[in-house]
């Protein structure tokens, strides 16, 4: 792994510091000036012990143009979810359990790992898939009910609308 | 049933529970262990999230908290659930705990190539 | 015949057991002079501290916890004493698989996630239903959970131990500082601040702080001594 | 005053945090500390006890609660002499062992050392804490740092003995929490004087079985039989001078529960007669199992189990005539059963499989420590003029004032036993020939055992010269251990002289 | 400082000195373990009067420590043999290791029996009681030669007997509330009958182990012959005493004021006697000089318990005669056994003959104990068995006459063994290199030997002291009436009227007997004792034909079944199945951790069901 | 309100105790632990809505804290399975 | 209506923990394996911990923690100190199942098996 600048890796420090001090307000649930203190030590102090970790993304990812995609990307994967669990519904329900399942093999253009862990997990959240491992750009997915073993194919039918959103965004 | 929040949380509750439901009785009815992961964890995923969410809108006009945090539970449920899940069902396949198949096609366990196999590659922090 | 002989005596014991706890009475209140009002009144009244289990565990009880707080200290020492081998013994970990890199991604996404709930856990020890060693073992799993991920994630000895030495002492020296001004050991000396402050009940808060940061270290140090374990 | 009673705790844990530390800067430190520290416990338990003998009975509140709301300690002439019986003992076995491993490794020897000290520190908590909750707390970092010192080496069957430890520890741990819980169940209190001031108006069904926890639970602890299993294989596979700490250590705190508890907290009287019925089964079974023993320190753990039943029955005689030959018997098996242990290990230093017989003829190459042996032999079976023979004669007297005849002839008929094995030995080791085949290579003790094992000697030949430079303390420890409304009244009343 | 502490405190202090003194070269260690010795005797002899006492409060118990009459008669044995011992004891033990520890444990033995002596009370008593045992012990396994049996087989009897005692006293001690023995003997008769039989019986079997009476005794011949002879002139003379000691307190001052004390005394005399037929026939049938003297003070003990049980005035009296004349003849014989040890290197009579020539100092002093021993006038045996003699017939106690006497004439023939086995017989080449022993060695022989033969003479001497001691112990003053009952002599002492008639028969015996000895020697053919062309047999090459070995083969086939049934099996058979017992019982460690706490669960359920019956 | 409430928590006790059901019966150690899953996350929505019902805020805090750690238990579990322990 | 089901929750809680009792006990008496041992010691401690816990349950009680709008809600409280001593007991239940598992790891390398049978070469 090569060296990362200061400029870099005091930028990640930030993005970390921030996302934790997020997080924060939330645990605590509170603006008072005691806790957004202490938050703001500990966080910070988390965020430098962890800055060689952090390094899925970057400040990068704050730009408005990434942002609208995550929401639509939420928007699309909330939709997906209820439409696929409305399909397990069914398919738990039918007394006869119509299931053919196996495991499919698809390619993604996803590059960086963080991004390929989600669309692994919005696949996995979309009943009906789920993920069983990744082996570089090959995503190997358990589908209760194969349509088609050609990965294009499946690929169209499983990940498609996902990676789409996702290249925009990582 | 005073207002909208209730309204909302109310029918997140509901649909939330009916999945979570749903979820156990997946992983009651599933054949194998895959399916069940597929049947049972994601329907309570989705169950447990709307229910957490239904519960922070109705208390939202109580205290703004419950919802920040009900949403940092679902987050993070969002976030793990499928983790877990895979992770289970790779470690039951590298256990040799193969798929059931029901069709004749032989390409149906595409993973099975690849998957004796220590294939990560060591990766540092 | 052995297992039958085992189940005939388990029954007898269940029997008795069960006839000693039934109608013990759960459910109502039961004593007119035990101690748990005495607790539930000083919490509020005299160390300003929310959760009355915290102000038991680190205060009225606070003996003990230091006690456990040294079983634990002792338990990780014991591991290593137990396990002991000679340097060139020790080995890497024998992995049949490494992780996939979604629970790698994932881990580290959530690792300081799960870092600042243990802290937050443990720095609200006396306002939430939490603390120190609650906090501390949130912290430990995140560490777990880092070290199940990557096989070659390393945690330092040197730090590990310096932290929880470092917290044991400032257990230690807080309670005898408690004998200030007359007082006894481990009583709180600093202002008691204003109930459901963050900075309120005074030495508690900041004890509960460092059993989490001892907590966190041990357990940790425990892990990852039983994880690089070779056989 | 050099402190007060919670720093024969604090302090302890407060070194035990620091040598992680400071064995960083300097290795040295991790053998020393300790050292200092035990030397600083002996010095403030003695000083107390003498200045609660004067004074009466010192009670500490912790964390400014008194008493039963807050944890406290109670320095009383009993727990002041168990106390410093302990510290006095921690101390020597600190001295014996201080250059243990020396050119092995140092990370066990840092634990070893920690461990050591944590022991007697919990031993010492358990004698002087006031509060139930508090005494299970230490009796399992007791019950840790035993395990550990148990299995401490790597080349013997030490975890095996260490394991079977463990899961009876376990199992009276469990037990122990069930009798807290009923207690707490029934009386809302963890404060012993609490309980044994509200005792009366409990439940009989909840209190007896409740006792009946409390003494399977502890009787793991002090040894009873049948709950002593584990005792030998940790006794022979720890350490020697490991040996010698739980002999004289931890199975006293496990005594001083099971004493503390029959006879303060719980006003059942039939709970004496069966401390006078398990003890004598002790006493007999471990004695005669002794006397078929073929290894040295195996022999030696079942003699402590034997003499631990005979506390039990002199304490079961249940009269303060019988708690003082009791304190008597444990005060003498502190000092004469490590001296055993100490001259034992020496004798079979270099054997793996120490057995008795390959102690033939030491006596003429190791004659310093073969003579110690042989005191401390003539000692523990009760022969004048040494310290066995005064808590032996107590023993029966008190037991004959109560008419137990039966009992006294048990005694005897066990103490010949116990006679015929320890002189079996002694034979063995000053009139049997050397054999060279043996593994045992005569070993010259090192300087602070030497030091160590005088000690003792001499504390032994001491005692049984001039007993009344020690039954002054045993008649106001037993007259306090009796005194159970007088405990009562200091712990929560406020007796005299209280530090608060 | 008091006189009495002064004493033990020279006697501790010389021990631990002599102890480490033992490693020094040259005489100084000697001197320092004689002054050990004698200084304190002498302080003893010349400082104390009955007067005297020492109280001390130890442990919560009232300790006394005084002299009576009758403990001073028993401390004249003490003195008597001990410094003649010591005396023995720092020529004969020349040059054997660990010296230091030999000297420490003579004079912690010393001590022990002064202590015994001293104390009036029963701690102090049993105190010494033990530290006597376990330096005896030292000493018995101080040679370390096959010890492993005997020493552990002393140890334990003594334990046994130690603990009996010792429960004794706590009983006591409950019963009274003092360890007083004065106070014992005053409450005594008012004590109920069970405690009025268990104290005594108890009592006497801590001292019938000391004294050897049988069925106690086995410890004994492994004992006395194990220790080094030095030391068992001691063990043997004054250290079995001290069983007699007790015996007498606890038969007159105890028994006497028990209703059916007789019954108890008849028992303990017949005990007496049947040991000393036993202690007789064990002794001839010994071919090893030590074993032989051993079983004979078995036997001599059994004499003076007679005596004692039977506890007339005049039987009383000549078992305390007895006592104190085997004191002083066997504390020669074994001292003669020591010296022909050390100058031969063996005690048995078939390896060594004719010494009579080489080592004629030993001999007479062999030669007069041994006439003692028999019971021959003038010697005080003689004395003293004539008059047990009469006091059993005054009694009424026909048949333990007939035993006695049975016993007494069969020790004439180990006597003879003894004295013909090493000094008369034939002259061997193997033995021309011995000399006699050193005159330190000789010395206290003699003055023993002589001293019999003096108290023989004038028995008053001793019967004077005995009969003060009898006062003490509730006898009346037997002085002038009782003397008198003797038919043979109206006076004791010295005007004894057949004295010169005995003189000239002794002088006339001695004489033939030594001259025709030496004669038969010088007339006949000097022949080995393995030589054995004059019979015709053809014996095995290695068979050692000496006429001293099955000696009394005819007699002991008439015995036969009274010898077999050695009392030795029996505690045998009962340790080895003890130990298999106990064997059994350790199986309850099985090692399984399982198990163990199996046992946990089931004494939980044991104390649950039965929680009401315990704790009820 | 409540008795919405009341019902759902009906469907979490069905769900759970088909879970459990299947957690008992296995077969395979996998099973249990999808079970298991399944368990965990439907308590954590039964924990919040149990805070729901006892009007109490902080007993949230509670049920994130359960959702993390039953994360990290079923991924160390899952890790076991596969024979990375 | 309200009592009896207290009771049943009563009756419900102390089987449950005194069958965890039993069947942890059960596994320390009858499994072989080391391991499942001291699982069974876990679960014992468990039932005593939930009895522990049930102990101090109060009818319509609530956490005793006074965070805002239950500042003065202590008599609605259940008790406190059975929590506090589970949790002393939960950290102290675990310290010594490291403790043991350590000591299986020992006893593997040395005997190379986990059957409790055959690892007593400690007896009589
Ligand atoms: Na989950
Ligand atoms: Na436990």
């Amino acid at each position: 792994m090569k060296e990362l600048t200061f400029n870099v890796k005091f930028s990640r420090f930030l993005l970390n510091w921030l996302f934790l001090m997020v997080v924060w307000v939330a645990f605590t649930t509170s603006f008072s000036s005691q806790e957004l203190v202490v938050g703001l030590v500990v966080t910070m102090i988390i965020s430098l012990l962890s800055i060689s970790m952090f390094t899925c993304c970057t400040p990068a990812i704050l730009c408005p143009r990434r942002i609208f995609f995550m929401i639509w990307y939420l928007f699309v994967f909330i939709g997906a979810l209820i439409m696929s669990n409305l399909d397990v519904a069914r398919r738990v329900l039918t007394p006869s359990l119509p299931i053919n399942p196996g495991i499919v093999k698809i390619k993604t253009k996803l590059t960086t790992n963080f991004s390929k862990m989600v669309l692994a997990n919005s696949i996995t959240l979309t009943p009906g898939t789920l993920t069983v491992d990744i082996v570089d750009d090959t995503l190997y997915i358990h589908w209760i009910d194969v349509k088609t073993t050609n990965p294009e194919e499946a690929f169209k039918e499983i990940a498609e609308q996902f990676e789409k959103i996702l290249l925009k965004i990582f | 049933m005073n207002t909208a929040y209730d309204i909302i949380g109310a029918i997140l509750i509901l649909i939330g529970s009916i999945f979570l439901f749903l979820g156990g009785l997946g992983i009651f009815r599933m054949p194998d262990v895959y399916n069940r992961l597929q049947a049972g964890t994601k329907a309570t995923t989705l169950g447990g999230m709307s229910t957490i969410l239904g519960i922070g809108f109705l208390m939202v006009e109580d205290y703004w908290g419950w919802l920040v945090k009900a949403i940092i539970i679902v987050i993070f449920i969002a976030f793990s659930n499928p983790i877990s899940s895979h992770a289970l069902a790779r470690a039951m396949y590298k256990r040799k705990h193969y798929p059931l198949i029901m069709s004749k096609d032989e390409n149906m366990d595409a993973y099975r190539e690849v998957a004796d196999k220590n294939q990560n590659k060591e990766e540092t922090i | 015949m052995k297992k039958f002989l085992v189940l005939l005596i388990l029954a007898v014991l269940g029997y008795y057991m069960y006839d000693a706890l039934y109608g013990i009475g759960i459910g109502i209140p039961r004593f007119t002079d035990g101690v748990k009002d005495f607790y539930l009144d000083k919490t509020v009244s005299q160390l300003h501290v929310a959760n009355t289990v915290t102000s038991i565990v680190v205060n009225f009880r606070g003996f003990d916890t230091l006690g456990e707080v040294t079983v634990l200290f002792l338990a990780v020492t014991a591991l290593g004493s137990i396990l002991y081998k000679k340097r060139h013994d020790v080995g890497t970990r024998s992995i049949l698989f490494s992780s996939s890199s979604i629970v790698r991604s994932g881990s580290k996404l959530l690792f300081p996630a799960i870092v600042l709930l243990g802290a937050y856990v443990f720095i609200h020890g006396h306002l939430t239903p939490g603390g120190g060693f609650q906090g501390g073992t949130i912290i430990a799993t995140g560490f777990l959970l880092m070290l199940l991920a990557y096989e070659n994630f390393k945690v330092s000895h040197t730090v590990l131990s310096f932290v929880e030495s470092f917290a044991g002492i400032l257990f230690v020296v807080i309670g005898l500082f408690g004998f200030m001004n007359g007082g006894t050991f481990l009583q709180n000396f600093l202002p008691e601040g204003a109930l459901n402050n963050l900075f309120s009940g005074g030495v508690i808060g900041i004890i509960y702080v460092m059993v989490g940061f001892k907590v966190a270290t041990e357990l940790t140090g425990l892990i990852y001594t039983i994880l690089h374990e070779k056989d | 005053m050099v402190g007060t009673p919670v720093l024969l705790i604090a302090i302890p844990l407060l070194a035990a945090f620091v040598i992680p530390l400071v064995g960083m800067i300097w290795k040295e430190l991790v053998r020393i500390i300790p050292g200092l520290v035990l030397a600083y416990m002996m010095v403030l338990s003695v000083t107390l006890l003498h200045y609660v003998s004067v004074h009466g009975t010192i009670v500490e509140t912790i964390a400014g609660w008194s008493p039963p709301w807050g944890i406290n300690l109670v320095f009383s002439p009993l727990t002041g002499l168990l106390a410093s019986i302990m510290t006095i003992l921690g101390f020597l076995v600190w001295m014996y062992s201080y250059r243990f491993k020396r050119n092995v490794d140092f990370e066990p020897a840092k634990k070893y050392f920690i461990f050591l000290m944590m022991l007697v520190a919990s031993a010492v908590g358990m004698v002087i804490t006031g509060d139930i909750f508090n005494m299970f707390v230490f009796i399992e970092i007791m019950g840790i740092s035993a395990y550990t010192l148990t299995a401490f080496y790597t080349g013997r069957n030490s975890a095996e003995a260490a394991f079977k430890y463990l899961m009876m520890g376990g199992l009276a741990s469990s037990l122990l929490l069930i009798a807290i819980a009923i207690i707490y169940s029934q009386l809302g209190t963890l404060n012993m004087a609490d309980i044994a001031s509200k005792i009366s108006t409990m439940n009989p069904g909840y209190k007896i079985t409740a006792l009946v926890f409390f003494i399977t639970a502890i009787g793991i602890e002090a040894e009873m039989f049948p709950l002593n299993g584990w005792a030998p294989d940790a006794y022979s596979e720890a350490p020697g001078p490991v040996g010698a700490a739980f002999a004289g250590i931890t199975v006293k705190a496990g005594i001083y529960v099971i004493i503390r508890i029959v006879f303060t907290l719980f006003d059942v009287p039939g709970a004496y007669d069966f401390l006078l019925v398990i003890g004598l089964i002790t006493l007999i079974v471990a004695e005669t199992t002794a006397l078929r023993q073929e290894r040295l320190k195996r022999m030696l753990a079942y003699s402590s189990i034997g003499q631990m039943g005979l506390v039990v029955v002199a304490f079961g005689i249940g009269t303060v005539e019988g708690a003082y030959a009791a304190l008597f018997l444990m005060l003498n098996h502190a000092i004469i059963k490590p001296l055993l242990f100490f001259s034992g290990s020496y004798l079979v230093f270099n054997s793996k499989e120490k057995r008795i017989c390959e102690v033939n003829g030491l006596g003429k190459y190791m004659p310093f420590t073969s003579v110690l042996f042989a005191l401390g032999a003539f000692a523990i079976v009760g022969l004048p003029p040494f310290a066995g023979f005064w808590s032996k004669l107590s023993v029966l007297t008190a037991a004959a004032n109560e008419g137990l005849l039966l009992i006294i002839s048990l005694i005897l008929i066990v103490s010949v036993i116990e006679i015929v094995y320890y002189f079996r030995v002694v034979n063995r080791i000053f009139f049997l020939k050397y054999d060279k085949s043996t593994s045992v290579v005569p070993h010259r003790p090192r300087f602070n055992a030497v030091i160590t094992m005088v000690t003792l000697a001499i504390l032994i030949l001491v005692i049984g010269f001039y007993p009344d430079a020690v039954t002054g303390l045993l008649h106001n420890a037993s007259q306090d251990l009796m005194n159970t409304p007088e405990y009562i009244q200091n712990v929560l009343h406020g007796g005299q002289s209280l530090i608060r | 400082m008091n006189t009495i502490v002064l004493i033990f405190v020279i006697f501790l202090g010389g021990a631990i000195l002599t102890y480490f003194a033992g490693m020094l070269k040259g005489i100084l260690k000697e001197i320092l373990f004689l002054a050990t010795v004698f200084v304190p005797l002498g302080l003893f002899y010349t400082q104390i009067s009955t007067g005297d006492t020492f109280n001390i409060e130890l442990a919560g118990f009232a300790l006394k420590w005084a002299i009576t009459p009758f403990s001073y008669l028993f401390a004249l044995i003490v003195i008597s043999v001990a410094t003649m011992a010591a005396v023995f004891a720092v020529s004969a033990m020349r040059g054997t290791k660990n010296l230091g520890f030999f000297y420490a444990n003579f004079i912690l033995t010393i001590m022990a029996m002064m202590g015994i002596l001293f104390s009036r009370d029963l701690v102090s008593f049993f105190i010494f009681w033990e530290i006597m045992t376990w330096s005896s012990y030292l000493m018995v396994v101080y040679r370390g030669e096959d010890v492993q049996k005997v020493g552990i087989k002393y140890f334990i009897f003594s334990a046994i007997g130690a603990y009996a005692m010792l429960m004794a006293i706590v009983i006591v001690y409950n019963l009274t509330g003092s360890m007083m023995i004065d106070t014992l003997v005053r409450a005594y008769p008012a004590f109920d009958f069970n405690m009025q039989i268990l104290i005594p019986v108890l009592l006497l079997i801590g001292f019938g182990v000391k004294s050897a009476l049988m069925p106690l005794h086995v410890w004994a011949p492994g004992a006395y012959s194990h220790a080094p002879m030095a030391y068992t002139s001691v063990f043997s003379g004054a250290l079995s005493k001290m069983g007699i000691y007790g015996m007498v307190i606890v038969l007159v001052s105890l028994i006497s004021y028990f209703p059916q004390g007789h019954w108890f005394r008849e028992v303990i005399a017949w005990m007496g006697g049947i040991t000393a037929v036993m202690g007789t026939l064990w002794a001839i049938k010994q071919d090893d000089a030590k074993k032989l003297l051993a079983y004979s003070s078995v036997a001599q003990l059994g004499y003076i318990i007679v005596g004692v049980g039977i506890g007339t005035p005049l039987a009383m009296m000549s078992g305390l005669f007895l006592a104190f004349m085997h004191a002083l003849f066997k504390g020669t014989l074994f001292m003669v056994v020591g010296t022909i040890e050390k100058q031969t290197g063996t005690t048995n009579f078939t390896e060594v003959t004719g010494l009579i020539r080489k080592m004629p100092w030993t001999f007479l002093a062999a030669l007069l104990s041994i006439i003692a021993l028999a019971g021959i006038p003038p010697l005080g045996g003689f004395i003293g068995k004539w008059m047990l003699y009469e006091s059993l017939m005054s009694s009424e106690h026909y048949f333990l006459v007939i035993v006695i006497f049975f016993s007494s004439t069969a020790a004439f023939l180990y006597c003879y063994k003894f004295l013909f086995g090493f000094f008369l017989g034939q002259e061997e080449k193997e033995w021309d290199y011995v000399k006699e022993a050193p005159a330190l060695m000789v010395i206290p022989m003699l003055v023993l030997s002589f001293a019999t033969f003096v108290f023989g003479v004038f028995p008053g001497l001793i019967l004077n002291p005995i009969n003060e001691a009898m006062q003490t112990l509730g006898y009346a003053n037997t002085q002038g009436h009782l003397w008198e009952m003797s038919v043979i002599f109206n006076d004791w002492g010295n005007q004894v009227a057949m004295q010169p008639i005995i003189y000239a028969i002794i002088a006339i015996f001695l004489f033939f007997l030594i001259f025709l000895t030496l004669k038969s020697y010088k007339n006949t053919r000097y022949v080995t004792t393995k030589d054995i062309s004059s019979s015709g047999e053809v014996p095995k090459e290695h068979e050692n034909l000496t006429f001293s070995i099955n000696f009394m083969q005819p007699f002991f086939r008439a015995v036969e079944p009274l010898m077999k049934r050695q009392i030795d099996k029996y505690y045998n058979g009962f340790a080895n199945g003890m130990e298999a017992l106990f064997d059994f019982t350790r199986r309850i460690y099985t090692g399984n951790g399982q198990t163990y706490a199996m046992y946990v669960v089931i004494f939980v359920i044991i104390l649950l069901l039965l929680k009401n019956s315990f704790f009820g | 309100m409540i008795y919405i409430i009341y019902i759902a928590l009906g469907f979490m006790i069905l769900g759970l105790f088909f879970a459990s059901f299947r957690f008992i019966k296995g077969p395979t150690a996998g099973d249990r632990m999808v079970a298991l899953d399944t368990l965990t996350t439907i308590l954590v929505a039964g924990l919040v809505v149990l805070a729901y019902i006892f009007q109490r805020f902080i007993y949230l805090d509670v049920a994130l804290v359960y959702a993390v750690l039953g994360f990290i238990g079923v991924i160390v579990i899952a890790r076991y399975l596969e024979g990375a322990l | 209506m309200d009592d009896n089901l207290l009771k049943i929750l009563e009756i419900g809680v102390l089987s449950t923990s005194v069958l965890m009792i039993l069947i942890g006990l059960y596994a320390v008496l009858t499994k072989r394996s080391l391991i499942k041992i001291v699982i069974g010691l876990s679960i014992i401690d468990g039932g005593i911990h939930l009895l522990l816990i049930t102990l101090g349950y109060l009818k319509r009680g609530t956490a005793p923690i006074f965070s805002p709008g239950y500042e003065h809600a202590a008599d609605k409280m259940v008790d406190p100190v059975p929590q506090a001593l589970v949790l002393t007991a939960i950290v102290i239940g675990f310290a010594v199942t490291a403790v043991a598992l350590s000591l299986i790891i020992r006893l593997y390398r040395h005997h190379h098996t986990l059957e409790i049978d055959e690892i007593k070469t400690l007896k009589w």
